[in-house]
């Protein structure tokens, strides 16, 4: 294909997506309004369970099957890296080297490294009742241990972080959030149904029947998956290298 | 709904992000680098003010996550530029210290604002994680990360 | 380990335990025994964490 | 007046994602990525969706920037090794 034709071929096809999204933008309700018919059953959907964050409710009980699917896509996706970036044959593992860290970073890295671990169990634990939820609280908690690489050097996040753990935590996890929506199907006719726990009291950290649950499953996923796969790619940044000799 | 807090937010983020912007997407590397860390300085406190003008303090969890993971995102690029930052280091002081101050002066408005309980005490950590991490991420940026080879 | 190290690192474990809790505490908007349950139990892992990374870093 | 937070992150986001797309070299490609990472949670809170600000602010303001970095790391560092066997 010549450059002028494909040229052509981009202007058209740009042309034929502005033309239909401007289509598509003057049939929107207008910005801002008073009628949300699809907010209003879900609010009421989530009340009625005793769940105080809508977000949540719809994540892990409305569309809780759409949140098992994502968290299949996020553990695939790792398997995928992990098995892209692992060792080969023609390469070999170099020991790192220690980084020369000014002692306020080190220190700085030593303190808030604890701090942003609670946080994320924090995040995670109140993801029914407050903004955020098993996966903005995994990644803040796996976030929290990559401190150790960025303030002091390679080896001593190696010490902290045995990869075996984190690899049966992330398929527990990921297995569980499965079984707990086959226990839906005893209490109902549904996979992943909210109706084996108690609602519990609204606004408590028990509330929402198996919304917590689900949501302890997903930050744990989140968590042991994004160690994984950082894992990987600070082996290959820092330790793997192509054998000189072939 | 308008009023002084969410005023004040637009006003901040307005001005401290689109110039935030204009320093990361212009100038040597030094720059670009002082410039990121200063966006995050600069978005909490606009995060924070918006949480009490919206009347939601469950929005400070956004603050809160942004003061604790901004300054990390900072020290990603300090640890792995360091050897180009290292021929020209970046020279901030002034930036960072006023930009602190700025932070400083909201949370103690917001503080005065809530009065005292846990609610300000929530406050006071976000606020202690905000200014601490921006100081050392800005330390980090020049010249934290000695001789690195191959870690 | 002697009798003063392993002192001395069970004293920096509950520091940490319960400036972590402190922080839990600062959190949450309000105060239940369940809420109270898990943050003593984050806190402690927090603390865990914070020991080992300690640890790793300067090498005792 | 009630919306010009909204405008003005809308404005904020429409200028740092061009900028991103513009800048070539990946290291600073990464830097302003992290800022329109900032920038995006700004707007998702404005447009009172704080969950989808959290998540944002997660992946945008630490893990994305490692990530990039430590590729563009690797990438060098292969690059560097080829030179010195030539």
């Amino acid at each position: 294909m010549s450059r002028r034709v494909r040229l052509w071929l981009v202007l058209t096809g740009g042309a034929g997506l502005a033309v239909l999204l401007v289509a598509a933008c003057l049939n929107l309700p207008s910005f801002g309004g008073d009628r949300h018919p699809y907010g209003d059953r879900a609010v009421r959907a989530s009340i009625a369970r005793h769940t105080a964050n809508v977000v949540s409710s719809v994540n892990f009980d409305q569309r809780a099957f759409d949140t098992l699917g994502e968290m299949t896509i996020l553990f695939g996706a790792v398997l995928g890296c992990v098995m892209l970036l692992r060792q080969t044959r023609d390469e070999h593992r170099a020991r790192p080297e220690p980084a020369e860290v000014a002692p306020p970073v080190r220190r700085y890295a030593l303190l808030v490294l604890p701090v942003a671990l609670v946080t994320g169990i924090y995040v995670i634990a109140h993801g029914q009742l407050s903004p955020g939820g098993g996966f903005q609280g995994g990644v803040v908690a796996a976030t929290a241990l990559h401190l150790l690489y960025l303030g002091a050097d390679y080896r001593a996040l190696e010490r902290i972080r045995p990869l075996g753990v984190y690899e049966v935590g992330d398929a527990l996890a990921a297995s569980s959030y499965v079984v707990l929506g086959l226990a839906g199907l005893l209490g109902s006719t549904t996979f992943l149904a909210n109706s084996l726990l108690p609602y519990g009291t609204f606004n408590t950290l028990s509330s929402g029947g198996t919304v917590p649950l689900l949501n302890a499953a997903v930050g744990m996923e989140v968590a042991c998956a994004v160690v994984l796969l950082l894992a990987r790619f600070l082996d290959q940044a820092v330790e793997i290298e192509k054998e000189n000799g072939e | 709904m308008v009023n002084g807090w969410t005023l004040a937010a637009t006003v901040g983020l307005a001005g401290g992000l689109g110039a935030a912007l204009w320093g990361v997407a212009t100038g040597p590397l030094r720059r670009r680098v002082v410039a990121q860390n200063l966006a995050t300085a600069l978005a909490c406190p606009g995060m924070l003010l918006l949480a009490q003008g919206y009347g939601r303090p469950a929005y400070l969890d956004v603050g809160v996550v942004l003061a604790l993971l901004g300054p990390v995102g900072t020290l990603v690029f300090a640890r792995l530029l360091a050897e180009e930052l290292a021929e020209d280091p970046p020279r901030a002081w002034v930036a960072t210290w006023t930009v602190a101050a700025l932070g400083a002066i909201t949370v103690i408005a917001l503080c005065v604002a809530t009065g005292p309980g846990r609610a300000m005490a929530k406050l006071l950590v976000i606020g202690a994680l905000l200014i601490g991490g921006n100081v050392v991420a800005s330390r980090a940026l020049s010249g934290g990360f000695g001789r690195v080879g191959r870690g | 380990m002697t009798r003063r190290t392993a002192l001395l690192a069970a004293a920096e474990l509950l520091a940490w335990w319960a400036a972590l809790a402190v922080l839990w505490l600062f959190l949450i908007s309000t105060v239940y025994t369940l809420e109270f349950v898990v943050g003593i139990a984050a806190a402690g892992l927090g603390a865990l964490a914070a020991c080992a990374a300690r640890r790793a870093v300067t090498g005792w | 007046m009630a919306d010009a937070v909204i405008v003005v992150a809308l404005l904020l986001v429409a200028a740092s994602a061009t900028v991103a797309v513009a800048t070539r070299d990946p290291a600073r490609q990464a830097l302003v990525l992290s800022v329109l990472g900032v920038v995006l949670a700004v707007l998702f809170t404005v447009l009172q969706a704080p969950d989808v600000g959290l998540s944002q602010l997660a992946v945008g303001s630490a893990l994305t920037p490692l990530l990039l970095m430590l590729t563009v790391r690797k990438v060098r560092r292969c690059g560097r090794d080829e030179e010195q066997k030539r």
